[in-house]
């Protein structure tokens, strides 16, 4: 009986739906930091920018993500855009998360001196 | 004074309610450490009565209750101040001088690990590694996370702190 | 699913080649690359399809064997067989078992646990449903410290969307199996990260291990056989039922198959975390993962195993990161913790704070632990105030090796590693200390001479610090500091905002 | 049984399968050291004295939890094993204090046999110990915490064979303590003051509150009549103190050593078990005839009194309103034998020699006192006091001719003697009752229904037509798991007996160390004891307290009748609820 892991494909298939729904499969993805370490760093303000300045905007979908390891680059987000390579920056304040809204998500030019190598 | 009396009834209140629902789970023993917690989230630290509350309540002994309670870092037997700060001495904010930002707290404070002060603003704890390792030497007050810390920048952050009380 | 793995996928993320480039990325796969908090994103990204293969065209045997075969081994600390402990809870006739995660991270310095939970809280909630199935359990406890906040939140909501989408609860996707879990807090005890103590725990007493035998897996948690395994022991259960034992057991070396995570910390460019493929050499997670030694500063030591573990000089570098190795080395594999060491730290230092932290953290239970390390530790804290006497480093080795022996539980009997392998290791540092009352890196301060040089503008701030009344000078002239008055508390070097007291540690002569 | 074959020290052996190393190795005579080890209460295998080597472990294992098996090869005495030892014993006591010559265990410690035996000869390592806090507080124990080696035994009995959990272990590591709730003094706490805990001390930690200095003060007051009593079963233990074996009564010994210790008159608390028995065995047959409340229960074990107060308020109505043996003897000397001899009870001081502590607390109640307000019982001695004073005096009791207990409180029945040993109170009681409802003579006086070392017992007689049914009890947990059964069903019983101590008095906290080279509080020790009471009881002449001439006179010329105006005035007393409130752990099922 191949019972459960069909059953799991049907959730598989909701699950795309709902993410899709929630804009899951936009042009550009946004995920910041989030975990305790990341948090001690910084990032609930950052993550608060990149909210409040870009809820109106469609086709952008904001995530929180887990601890990759970086400790010390902290607190990170990574761009996620259509066709193009992501790009992870590091040490993210509120304001730097003003200037790449500004300049990399509206204007697409990355601000290079503020990417992890 | 009354509305402590009020509050302090409220507070056993809901300890006997989420007493209530753990008896009728299985083992209901068994949860005495969250029951422990629940009381000192509402209570603000396990006072002798709501240590006598969650004995009749559970059936425990007392004394049972006080060997667990004393047993866990976790658990405060003493009102603790305003601002609860747990500096870490975890082996990353060792190496990196945690030693130095504790000395520096109880001169700045004058007081020893694991007390309050007088004015019951400033309580003082070392924690085991908080996971912000990136970030040593850290200290938490309350639920912020102080990173990078050196001597001056928690002599600072206690006086702003201080500052923050005295204009209230 | 495409065996071609999750590393790759993170250079291309996060770029980073260096960090990331020789990791191997299995217990963290997603961690970093989708919301936790959000049980779509795992499902989308290939989750609970292990569970689901398992229920589907997997018994119980197949599964223990599988986990058997991979060579997966504990990754709490001790190292012990995953599988074997598998097949013996599988074994035990009994209407309840458990399963339990050990999410109790103590090591000062650890944190990889936390990473997981918080990053990837779906992957623990699986292997455990995997485990489970595969040893007839169904009941699960997940022992998270309650210093982990926002990990308690992720994975509590992660047990709640799971039994929503049935992935939890009866019947579990339309199966016989059914299988449900709860998380219990711990309350600040570094010892409940000992399996025995840790059931002591959830059972709601005070946290002492207990005696074994009997082994959990035939008598554990309410006295019911207990599979317990630890966080990154459970995250890697998922890949390796998709992948296969074969291919798990393809990654490693010899008796150490798979990844390890690391969590580097201390003296080191790239703090964090690491998932490296056993085998690795220290050399290269130190300068290669790690970056190497910042600011220009000398290697000295490496510390891997938290407290129960030991310090590791350079000319161990090329020690392989696997269990038998490091414990061949000196030291152990432990939970992940590794501190590196430069030059500026003295050794002694160093092992009086580990055993500082074992001693405050020993239960108290047995004799050798409770009182010996005490012992111990001020035995230490003579030395590194310049009060050691000829003998005490061969009482600190009597004293370490009856301890490690005779001990009720791992914590003791790991406890005088610290102290047993610097002295291995660095019993120079040791003698110093002991006969000629110095410290070579300047740490220890009551074998140091506080001078003031020529940077002192005479601001008297030291003067006024100096609780001895040792340091004298008029207001903008040089002050001196009266060394047979100076107590050597530091405090006029913190005080001095001009670089202006040197610190020296000179032998004195031996009597 | 299997058998398994296993090596122990290079020798081959047949040995029982499922014991542990230290049972196997008992099983073939050797006697590994051990301390925090003790047969009747959990294992926790904390103090590490008893490792041995076993082949193929990297360390040492615990031989008193650790299973023996198949093949097995153990080395019980190599020199690691011997060196280790040795280093763990001096590791407890750099944390204990040095003063052994000025220690009340001296020479009964099992801590101080323990470094004979593994031959401790030199210190090594010293360092801070713990603080010096002594805890008083109550009439009956003392806690000297520096003394303390955290063994465990006392947290064990008081939870596991108790079931009082008064004190456990508080803090952790090298602060750990055995402390009652909130640090509380004992006195302050749900102690019941039974002494098992002092029984099973290895060390001077637990102790009676000792009032020997102040007994032997009153001996040298010449301004006061001094008057001891003796307890049925201080006489059947303190032989072991003087090297005599179990199971001897020594009651004309004792009488004769407390005559040569200066006492003027030497009675028997056996007298008044005797009047015990007639007071209560009516207050039966009244309850039975619908006055007062059913089951009845017995009333003269302190520590169960004590437990009553704390645990069990809701039944105090149903416990019998006698005092104990030793109060109704106390009371009857300072009124009725005051006035024989022409003395005011001012000038009389009674001193009880007693197999308990608990008595200790027993004698201070308020409720208890004369008229005048002083204690009725001056001072209680344990047996283990007595034993001591004995050889401070140096007396000879080995050697003693003995004598007789003075007239005419000295005398007593079979009935009264067994009063010692569990069931003893309710076999006396049955004698007496059966005879008094029925005016027969009880055809069979040995109710072995009761007799035995059970915790718990039943049985039933059949009076006037009507089934009794009655129920004994030894040690508080078997007590509280007895009263569990009776408020759930009232009317199973109609009269029980309790006695806090295991075994009855015989097994009371007061009782000589049995021996430090065997187990304190050796069950089969007290079924020795036990066994030389039952046997002064068939060698006794008479053997019912309704019997007694002493007895008959004393209602004759001063008492009246049982249950009269005299008697609740003299021997009767009541209970009231104390705090805190105990909390009895429910007995696991399933």
């Amino acid at each position: 009986m191949s019972k459960p892991l069909s059953v799991l494909e049907e959730k598989r298939k909701e699950a795309k739906s709902r993410l899709e729904k929630n804009g899951y499969f936009s042009d550009t993805k946004i995920y910041v930091g989030m975990a305790t370490c990341e948090i001690a760093a910084g990032s609930v303000p950052v993550m608060e920018v990149f909210q409040n300045e870009l809820k109106n905007e469609k086709n952008i979908y904001i995530s929180q993500k887990g601890c990759a390891g970086r400790c010390n680059l902290e607190p990170t987000v990574e761009i996620y855009q259509k066709d193009k390579e992501p790009v992870k920056y590091i040490q993210v304040t509120p304001e730097k998360a003003r200037e790449i809204i500004k300049k990399h998500i509206k204007s697409g030019k990355i601000i290079t001196e503020w990417v992890g190598k | 004074m009354t509305s402590h009396i009020h509050n302090q009834e409220e507070i056993n209140k809901q300890i006997k309610d989420f007493i209530a629902e753990i008896l009728k789970q299985d083992r209901p023993d068994s949860h005495l450490i969250t029951v422990l917690h629940k009381a000192q989230e509402l209570n603000g630290y396990l006072s002798r009565e709501v240590m006598d509350l969650v004995s009749q309540e559970m059936n425990i002994p007392t004394s049972t209750i006080w060997g667990v309670a004393t047993f866990y870092h976790y658990f405060k037997l003493n009102p603790i101040g305003k601002y609860n700060i747990s500096v870490c001495m975890g082996t990353a904010c060792y190496v990196k001088g945690a030693s130095e930002i504790l000395e520096t707290l109880k001169e700045e404070l004058g007081i020893g690990v694991g007390e309050t002060t007088e004015d019951m603003l400033f309580s003082m704890h070392e924690a085991r590694c908080i996971g912000a390792c990136g970030l040593a030497p850290v200290a938490m007050i309350n639920d912020k996370i102080y990173g990078e810390l050196t001597p001056k920048k928690i002599t600072d952050i206690i006086n702003k702190l201080r500052k923050e009380e005295e204009t209230k | 699913m495409e065996k071609q793995l999750f590393t790759d996928k993170f250079s291309y993320v996060f770029g980073d080649q260096k960090f990331f480039k020789k990791q191997k990325r299995i217990a963290l796969k997603n961690c970093g690359l989708i919301d936790p908090e959000n049980i779509d994103d795992y499902i989308y990204a290939g989750g609970y399809t292990a569970l689901a293969k398992v229920l589907t065209e997997m018994t119980p045997e197949d599964v223990v064997k599988t986990v058997k075969d991979s060579g997966l081994r504990g990754r709490g600390g001790a190292g012990f067989p995953t599988g074997i402990k598998w097949e013996a809870t599988a074994k035990q006739q009994n209407d309840e078992k458990f399963v339990v995660c050990n999410a109790d991270e103590g090591d000062p310095g650890a944190f990889m646990d936390r990473s997981i939970i918080e990053g990837d809280p779906h992957s623990i909630v699986e292997g455990m449903a995997i485990g489970a199935y595969a040893v007839g359990a169904s009941k699960g406890v997940v022992y998270l410290r309650a210093e982990y906040p926002l990990a308690i939140k992720r994975l509590q909501k992660a047990i709640e969307d799971a039994r929503k989408e049935n992935l939890l609860g009866n019947n579990i996707l339309e199966s016989n199996f059914s299988f449900d879990m709860e998380i219990r807090l711990g309350a600040g005890a570094f010892v409940c990260g000992e399996e025995t103590a840790l059931m002591n725990s959830i059972e709601g007493k005070r946290g002492m291990p207990r005696t074994r035998p009997p082994f959990p897996a035939v008598s554990g948690l309410f006295a019911k056989p207990t599979l317990l395994n630890n966080v990154e022991t459970w995250a890697n259960i998922s890949s390796i039922i998709i992948n296969g034992a074969e291919w798990f057991s393809s990654i490693g070396v010899d008796k150490s198959k798979g990844t390890k995570v690391f969590a580097l910390a201390g003296k080191i460019t790239n703090t964090g975390l690491a998932e490296i493929p056993m085998g690795m050499t220290l050399r290269e997670i130190i300068y290669e993962v790690g970056g190497g030694i910042p600011n220009g500063k000398k290697f000295k030591a490496v510390q891997t195993g938290g407290p129960s573990g030991g310090c590791l000089t350079e000319s161990m570098l090329d020690t392989k990161i696997d269990y038998e190795s490091l414990t061949k080395a000196g030291s152990i594999m432990g939970s992940g913790g590794m501190i590196i060491i430069d030059e500026t730290a003295c050794m002694v230092n160093i092992a009086k704070f580990f055993l500082e932290f074992t001693q405050s953290e020993s239960c108290g239970k047995c004799v050798p632990c409770r009182e010996g390390i005490k012992r111990m530790l001020e035995i230490l804290t003579r030395i590194t105030d310049g009060e050691g006497k000829t003998g005490d480093i061969e009482k600190l080795e009597e004293l370490g090796n009856m301890i490690k022996k005779a001990s009720l539980c791992g914590l003791g009997q790991s406890a005088p590693n610290p102290v047993l392998s610097t002295i291995k290791n660095f019993r120079q540092e040791y003698e110093e200390h002991v006969e000629q009352k110095m410290c070579r890196s300047l740490v220890c301060e009551k074998l140091l001479t506080y001078t003031i040089n020529d940077k002192c503008i005479g601001c008297s701030a030291c003067r006024r610090a100096c609780p001895a009344g040792a340091i004298a000078g008029l207001p903008k002239e040089p002050h001196t500091i009266h060394q047979e008055l100076c107590i050597k508390c530091g405090k006029c070097y913190r005080s001095c905002k001009f670089h202006a007291i040197d610190k020296t540690s000179v032998a004195k002569e031996q009597k | 049984m299997n058998t398994i074959k296993a090596f122990i020290n290079d020798k081959e052996y047949t040995i029982d399968s499922g014991l542990t190393i230290m049972q196997a190795c008992d099983s073939i005579g050797i006697k590994i050291p051990r301390l925090c080890y003790h047969p009747k209460l959990s294992i926790s295998s904390g103090c590490r004295i008893c490792i041995v080597e076993v082949e193929g472990m990297r360390n040492f294992v615990a031989s008193c939890s650790y299973p023996i098996s198949e093949g097995m090869k153990i080395h019980t005495n190599t020199d690691a094993v011997r060196k280790a030892r040795k280093d763990i014993l001096e590791l407890i006591l750099d944390n204990h204090p040095k003063d052994c010559n000025a220690c009340v265990r001296d020479e009964v410690c099992e801590l101080q046999q323990l470094a004979s035996t593994i031959g401790l000869r030199e210190r090594k390592f010293e360092g801070v110990r713990r603080e010096k806090y002594v805890d008083d507080s109550s009439p009956s124990i003392v806690n000297n915490h520096e003394k303390c080696i955290l063994c465990g035994r006392c947290v064990k009995v008081c939870s596991q064979i108790q079931n009082i959990s008064a004190i456990d272990y508080a803090n952790r590591g090298f602060d750990t303590v055995i402390v009652p709730a909130f640090n509380d003094k004992i006195a302050n706490s749900v102690c019941t003051l039974c002494g098992q805990c002092v029984n099973v001390c290895p060390t001077a930690a637990l102790t009676e509150k000792n009032y020997t200095q102040d007994v032997f003060a009153l001996l040298n007051d010449k301004t006061k009549i001094k008057i001891a009593q003796v307890a049925p079963s201080v006489r059947v233990a303190i032989g072991e103190a003087f090297g005599i074996p179990a199971g001897n009564n020594m009651e004309r010994e004792i009488a004769h050593a407390l005559k040569l210790l200066g006492f003027d008159y030497v009675f028997d608390s056996q007298f008044s078990a005797d009047l015990t028995i007639m007071e209560e065995a009516s207050e039966l047959l009244e309850r039975l005839n619908g006055k007062g409340k059913l089951p009845m229960i017995t009333s003269c074990s302190s520590g169960w009194m004590k437990a009553l107060e704390q645990f069990h308020p809701d039944l105090i109505d149903n416990v019998s309103t006698c005092k104990s043996p030793m109060s109704m003897m106390s009371s009857i000397v300072k009124t009725y034998f005051a006035d024989k001899i022409g003395r005011k009870p001012s000038e009389i001081a009674n001193v009880a020699i007693m197999c308990c502590v608990a008595k200790k607390y027993e004698a201070k109640r308020p409720e208890l006192a004369m008229e005048d307000g002083t204690p009725a019982t001056d001072y209680v001695i344990t047996t283990r006091e007595l034993a001591w004073m004995i050889k401070s005096a140096g007396i000879d009791f080995k050697n003693l001719k003995g004598q007789d207990f003075d007239a005419p409180l000295g005398l007593s029945t079979g009935a009264a003697t067994i009063f010692g040993v569990t069931g003893g109170v309710m076999e006396a009681a049955i004698r007496t009752a059966y005879e008094l409802a029925t005016k027969k003579p009880l055809e069979n006086i040995d109710i072995t229904a009761v007799r035995g070392n059970e915790g718990i017992k039943e049985g039933s007689i059949e009076i006037n037509g009507k089934e009794i049914r009655v129920a004994v009890a030894s040690g508080l947990g078997n007590a509280h798991k007895l009263l569990e059964i009776v408020k759930k069903d009232p009317e199973r019983y109609h009269f029980i007996e309790i006695m806090a101590c295991p075994g009855g008095c015989i097994g009371g906290g007061g009782q000589p160390y049995s021996g430090i080279r065997d187990l304190p509080f050796d069950p089969k020790l007290v079924s020795e004891r036990a066994k030389a009471l039952y046997k002064s009881d068939e060698l006794n002449k008479i053997r019912r307290s309704h019997e007694n001439p002493a007895i008959i006179k004393l209602y004759d010329e001063f008492l009246g009748k049982p249950l009269g105006e005299k008697s609740h005035k003299y021997l009767h007393t009541h209970y009231k609820q104390k705090f805190p409130k105990g909390i009895i752990r429910k007995s696991k099922e399933k």
